[in-house]
């Protein structure tokens, strides 16, 4: 009977554990929607900030941050699926995956703030792009490049090795049989990690801070190399920066509110993406 | 003799039919695998380049005034017109402080969620607390900073009558909740590769459920376990905004004797590597020595994270082939 | 600034006349239309941002960009030769100005404010002024407890600096500090906002920002010497005049010879009643006729008639 | 069903009173996965200290009826059960029953040895000690007896602290069974255990259920049905979840009374 | 390894001039996964238009020795082999052989039906495509006339655009076939083709492999010796690697010559 007692005790010992986890979740979701939303209106999304911040919404921000992680899935993508492709169905166990796989591991831990200096000196000093939207966009590619290729590798390895079998064993050569058979399985997996991708590169601060992030800009970029508005450093400003803080700590808060309201989207997407074709597979 | 010849020539047309080589097909599909090579190698051409860049642009102050001064000196005053000091020590030391705080919060909180969700929670609940630690995973650094900077520093600085809660303590909690997953998800892998077998066997031998967690699978997932706490701490360390906006970021070695002991005070503001650089990263003309002692730091960062996942890698290998062996 | 070069100024002379006369239409007439990215002093954002989102009501073609960080970022970017504007709460240093030209950028030196840099204390604090020295002896360390300086309740001093290569920084650093290092145990702060939020906040703190950032805290006045005035920076006169002991110029860099919507901007910067309101509204002042004459030296040497 | 007496073979290595006494009987067992009835109506009464061989296609239920002997079945969370199973006279379903005294009265060896990444002995203490016992010399002993009786003593006395996983399949098999008679069941299920050994091992293992049954009641699925007639005493052949046929091991192999059993045994399909 | 002459019943159904002529002949071929050894020098000569079985047990190198035959095998990175296979009497290792080719005149049929997730029809249409057919007609013809040789043609003829994935084991599995079909083999290769089937779609594929013989080359696995002896003409009986003994399929089962075979066949292990 003690047997169960004790495991009793340590059952809910750790479920008092997931539960704290949850509850700090909704917490951190309450005290943003909870001062945020009273913010939110249509001319806080849709206008520029007017009087030094204090008024008006956050239209260029917003553009900016959808610009940023739009043109950064734009270019991790492919690459990302390229890498995924070859280490999954081309590479052969060796020194060089190894060697590429400690790569990956070794790029997704480098601290997002290393990127940005490293953007700042690669891109904009070294190659002269200077700092902007282009340089952003390439630095947080680069940043989420490992998620992206893991994400596709999963999604890879999840098709079944039968259909490689199958395609082959009719005469199909590896790449049509990649793109015929693999590929299609694979892609509602590889826009969930896109779609993850996106999330974070919308969120990511750091590296934009030394790459092309604008305090204020009321029009739209127009080109690449011009710098812009984003969510989260706007926030940031808002939060940190700004001569009046206290004054714009509402308008702070409707940003944030802004920027979860976009990552939740897209990772609740992502997860209904997910899930959707997981059952499908399931009845394969 | 008919025979033999037709033989002949069948075998013949036979193997031309097998030995031709689509001249087409071949060279596309060669080409193809080239071009996925390339994008293979991409990761490593990244992080080569990541790494020469921080030497080279840290040369000049590692050759100028050497890295013993940047892992020992305690004087950061990099563009002072007189006697300009290179000590990074009190950024190590706050990137320490925090990380650790950090871990002691988030081990514990981390390992039993994952036990948790991985073996305990029944299906519904589990498909609740998986998007849980997902949207926590991605919950944007800079809206954690404010959290902490408007909600949690009130508070800690109320508990502990501070006038100030921007501290080492404040950034350990909110770092504590961003590391958390990373922990949480990692241990959880780890768990559930534990085979089946080691479950069945324990039970069938009349182990409780958690007597078989605590036997048989957590010591078997402890490798993968322990990886998962290196990358945390490898996530902690290289944190940005979250302990930029909750730290207070002050440069100091933030210690407090107690007995005579000299130990870390968690309720002084200290400064990150990571946060002096965001601090400083946008603020030099690039070229100067200030900037390239910002590499120096980078490097440092670097450094400490390719340690970190480096071991995490290789216990993470270790696991999986234990698991394999058998 | 950079009257040193006497290619570019030939060089530029030409273009300038053209450009000289297109402006002149168009300033008359029609809107500017373009992209201006300014990028620099911390200090000044505010009053950069307040001042472009100004002119953009009235110039809805004009499209101008603003970014904070710090002198030092506006000055690398001038450097760089990647942006229209540095702002600067310090002057540019002759190496500096050098490694500019030698980028292809040319920097032309423009005052369009002033600034009372500000002694900043809690409200709690009642302490009205204190003299130079004195100011010097808290950051360096030698006071280290307000009772030392009348206020018995007060306890040790919490001293904030700005990070040690914002403008603000430097101009403290030589004005104040005569290069020495600040005490033990000062916080190096990433912002102006920072150190009002920390001063905000602790009643033993002290710490130095542009009076554009003095909101919720109190200002202290300064002395020379303790033979002198204590001086507040609340007031224009003071700072205009130069009794105010660390009063310092506002600078916008202007890369290359100002036309077309550059020119417009710069002169409605410098000259228009609407800006100089900007000015007051983000707590900074007027230019000064000093200041304004040193524009318009600039202007004439460049050739240039506003 | 029929309930089959104890052929000659057998019953002289029984103590005549546990002859008629059987130590499980199944009463119209049904199992469900979900939706999906994989038992059907399943009444079964199986004897003391005897091997009883489960045979039949795959799928057709045999694990999960060995599975369902000790509650394993239920780790699988959709399972839904209905019927009675008496062990020993008590109701395995009932709710005052102890999970984990019933799991340590019926032992389980399993398809795959699947030996804990743990020392070779405390791969055997395992059970011991989570049912309470500190005492080491006491353990020791269990050790010892247990391995001896699987017949691994010899080859790993020297050796109890190497890791299990250095064993070869065969032994790692014997090293399971030994863990299991360390909890000191009255029944071993086994669920295919030779189905991974080569023929040697096989052939040891074979053996060494021939000497437990005096000892223990062993119930035994295999597909393999010469194993079948060579280890057991009674066979039950299972089709889609329903008891086609049951008896004596020699009466079904050569006078199988259903058309499906015989083809079946003679290889017509499965 | 004996050469063994096809029986006569076999003889019948066979061109003359091919009777000697065999279609894959193995010449001291040795595997290795890694270190391990996986087929140790096989000397196999296998007839066209013929079935031949190979059977032993589970871990021999059944499969291993079927994928090699159309070098499947070589997916698995750490393979490496030794000796020749001559196929219609080319050396199916040498360099210049374009594997594209090699495996659409070797069909092959996986022990799970592994249909791909789109319709019925370009389940079929796949390899033509891939083989660069583009006419439509063409291609319908050949989607019919193999579903046709595969016996699925009228369960199937009005619903070509569902998916595959919605058929019954069985028909998935007659679908893979007709899929070989249509890449118009020579060969086909069968691994356990019916262990995933119920008792009544396996018949059914039995049958069709006696069709399919009388136009193509069969090779077959199978851990169901009934099967080997009612679908072969020629056995090959593995073991660890080696082989134990080719011959005649009634040979084989009745007077098998080695020792281990007639264990092997009795059930003695395995
Ligand atoms: N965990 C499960 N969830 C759902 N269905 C299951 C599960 N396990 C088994 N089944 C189904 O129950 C039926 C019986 O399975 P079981 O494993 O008992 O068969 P078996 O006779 O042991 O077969 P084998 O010889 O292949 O081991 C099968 O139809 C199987 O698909
Ligand atoms: N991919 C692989 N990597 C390493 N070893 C392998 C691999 N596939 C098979 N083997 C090994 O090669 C040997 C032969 O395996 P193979 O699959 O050919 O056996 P089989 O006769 O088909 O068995 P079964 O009846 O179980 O299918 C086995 O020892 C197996 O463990
Ligand atoms: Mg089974
Ligand atoms: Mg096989
Ligand atoms: O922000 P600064 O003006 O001090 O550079």
């Amino acid at each position: 009977m003690t047997k169960k007692i004790s495991q009793r005790f340590w059952f809910a010992f750790s479920g008092l554990f997931a539960f704290l986890t949850l509850i700090t979740l909704g917490f951190l979701l309450f005290s943003i929607i909870r001062e945020g939303i009273s913010v939110i209106s249509w001319s806080f999304i849709t206008e520029p900030p007017r009087s030094n911040m204090t008024e008006g919404g956050i239209w260029p921000a917003l553009v900016g941050t959808i610009y940023v992680s739009s043109l950064t899935i734009f270019i991790s993508v492919p690459v990302g699926i390229g890498a995924a492709i070859y280490l999954n169905e081309y590479a052969k166990q060796g020194v060089i995956v190894r060697i590429i796989r400690l790569s990956i591991r070794n790029l997704a831990g480098v601290p997002s703030i290393v990127y940005g200096l490293f953007g700042l000196a690669i891109f904009a000093s070294t190659l002269r792009i200077g700092v902007g939207l282009l340089t952003a966009a390439i630095t947080l590619s680069i940043m989420v490049l490992p998620w992206v290729i893991t994400a596709s590798e999963e999604s890879l390895k999840a098709v079944p090795d039968s259909f490689r079998e199958g395609g082959l064993a009719l005469g199909a050569t590896k790449w049509q049989m990649i793109r015929h058979l693999v590929l299609p399985s694979a892609i509602p997996g590889m826009a969930t990690g896109a779609i993850l991708g996106l999330a974070r590169a919308a969120g990511e601060t750091a590296p934009i801070i030394l790459t092309g992030a604008a305090y204020f800009s009321r029009n739209l970029p127009s080109s690449l190399s011009d710098s812009f508005m984003a969510l989260p450093y706007h926030l940031y400003i808002l939060a940190t920066q700004h001569a009046q803080t206290a004054t714009v700590r509402p308008i702070a808060y409707g940003t944030a509110f802004v920027l979860i309201l976009l990552v939740v989207i897209l990772n609740l997407f992502a997860i209904m993406i997910r899930n959707y074709y997981r059952r499908q597979n399931e009845y394969l | 003799m008919e025979g033999e010849t037709h033989e002949a020539v069948e075998n013949k047309s036979v193997s031309n039919h097998l030995k031709q080589r689509s001249l087409k097909t071949n060279i596309v599909d060669v080409l193809i695998e080239k071009m996925f090579f390339l994008f293979g190698m991409m990761a490593v051409v990244v992080l080569m380049l990541i790494l020469y860049f921080l030497v080279r642009e840290s040369r000049d102050a590692l050759v100028e005034v050497g890295i013993l001064e940047f892992l020992t000196g305690t004087r950061w005053y990099p563009s002072s017109p007189q006697g300009a000091g290179y000590g990074a020590l009190p950024f190590i030391f706050g990137s320490f402080m925090v990380t650790i705080g950090a871990l002691v919060i988030s081990v514990p909180w981390g390992v039993f969620t994952a036990i948790f969700i991985a073996e305990i929670a029944p299906k519904r609940v589990r498909e609740v607390l998986k998007p849980v630690v997902e949207i926590l995973a991605i919950f944007p650094s800079v809206i954690l900073g404010f959290i902490a900077l408007v909600v949690i520093s009130p508070i800690v600085a109320n508990v502990f009558g501070l006038t100030n809660g921007l501290n080492a303590l404040t950034a350990s909690i909110i770092l504590g909740v961003m590391s958390l997953p990373t922990i949480i998800s990692i241990s959880e892998d780890a768990l559930k590769s534990v085979p089946k077998d080691y479950r069945e066997a324990a039970y069938a031998l009349g182990a409780t459920k958690w007597e078989t967690i605590k036997i048989v699978i957590f010591p078997a997932a402890k490798s993968g376990i322990t990886a998962g706490i290196m990358l945390g701490f490898g996530r902690a360390v290289g944190e940005t905004m979250a302990v930029l906006m909750a730290a207070g970021n002050a440069i100091d070695l933030p210690l407090t004797e107690i007995f005579g002991v000299h130990l870390p005070n968690y309720l002084t503001s200290v400064r990150t590597l990571t946060a002096n650089i965001a601090i400083e990263g946008s603020d030099v003309p690039w070229g100067s020595l200030h900037y390239s002692s910002l590499f120096v730091i980078a490097l440092i960062l670097f450094v400490i994270t390719f340690i970190v996942n480096m071991g995490a890698d290789l216990l993470i290998t270790r696991q999986r082939r234990k698991i394999k062996n058998d | 600034a950079c009257q040193d070069s006497n290619d570019v100024e030939e060089a530029g002379a030409g273009d300038a006349e053209e450009t000289q006369e297109e402006t002149t239409d168009e300033t008359s007439e029609s809107d500017p239309e373009g992209y201006l990215e300014i990028r620099g002093s911390d200090t000044m954002v505010n009053l950069g941002q307040s001042l472009a989102e100004h002119y953009m009501d009235t110039n809805p073609n004009a499209d101008l960009s603003v970014t904070g960080g710090g002198s030092g970022t506006g000055i690398a970017a001038m450097i760089n030769n990647e942006i229209d504007v540095a702002q600067s709460s310090r002057a540019m240093t002759e190496e500096e100005i050098e490694d500019a030209e030698n980028n292809g950028a040319q920097p032309l030196e423009f005052i369009i404010g002033q600034d009372g840099l500000a002694v900043a204390t809690n409200n709690d604090n009642p302490i009205e002024g204190l003299t130079v020295d004195e100011i010097k002896s808290i950051f360096v360390g030698d006071i280290t407890d307000w009772s030392e300086l009348g206020w018995d309740d007060g306890g040790e001093i919490t001293v904030y600096s700005r990070q040690s290569n914002s403008g603000t920084y430097v101009y403290f650093n030589e004005n104040i500090m005569d290069g020495e290092d600040f005490a033990d145990g000062a916080m190096f702060m990433p912002g102006s906002s920072a150190i009002r939020e920390a001063v905000e906040q602790e009643a033993n703190a002290i710490g130095y920002i542009g009076i554009g950032y003095i909101d919720g805290i109190n200002a202290l006045n300064v002395a020379i010497d303790e033979d002198h005035d204590y001086v507040t920076p609340f007031e224009e006169s003071n700072v205009d005049e130069g009794i105010y002991p660390i009063a310092r110029p506002l600078y916008f860099y202007v890369n290359g010879e100002p036309d077309g919507l550059m020119f417009d901007y710069l002169k409605w910067v410098l000259q228009d009643e609407d800006a100089d309101d900007v000015r007051h509204d983000t707590g900074f002042y007027q230019i000064g006729n000093d200041y304004q004459d040193q524009n318009v030296n600039t202007f004439d040497y460049l050739g240039i008639e506003w | 069903m029929l309930k089959i007496v104890p052929n000659e073979q057998t019953t002289n290595k029984q103590e005549p009173n546990k002859q008629l006494d059987p130590i499980f009987e199944t009463k119209d067992l049904n199992l469900w996965y979900g939706e999906d009835q994989a038992l059907k109506n399943i009444n079964l009464s199986i004897d003391k200290q005897n091997v009883t061989a489960i045979i039949g296609p795959s799928g057709c239920g045999k694990s999960t009826f060995l599975k369902t002997l000790n509650r394993m079945v239920e780790l699988v969370p959709s399972v839904k059960t209905k019927g009675e199973i008496n062990y020993q006279g008590v109701n395995i379903f009932d709710e005052k029953i102890n999970l984990v005294e019933l799991r340590s009265s019926i032992g389980m060896v399993f398809q795959k040895p699947n030996p804990f990444p743990k020392s070779i002995y405390d791969n055997i203490a395992f059970g011991p000690r989570v049912h309470g016992k500190k005492n080491k010399k006491e353990i020791d002993a269990l050790v010892e007896k247990s391995l001896k009786g699987s017949g691994l003593w010899d080859e790993v006395k020297d050796r109890l602290g190497d890791s299990a996983l250095s064993l070869s399949g065969g032994q790692q098999q014997r090293l399971c069974i030994a863990r299991t008679l360390a909890i000191q069941p009255d029944v071993i299920l086994m669920d295919e255990p030779t189905s991974a050994l080569d023929p040697k091992s096989t052939l040891i293992i074979e053996e060494l259920i021939q000497e437990l049954k005096q000892n223990y009641s062993i119930i035994i699925v295999t597909h393999n049905m010469q194993q079948a007639a060579r280890v057991s005493d009674h066979t039950a052949f299972f089709l889609n979840g329903e008891v086609i046929e049951f008896g004596q091991t020699d009466t079904l192999f050569q006078a199988p009374t259903d058309k499906r059993t015989e083809d079946y045994i003679t290889g017509r399909f499965g």
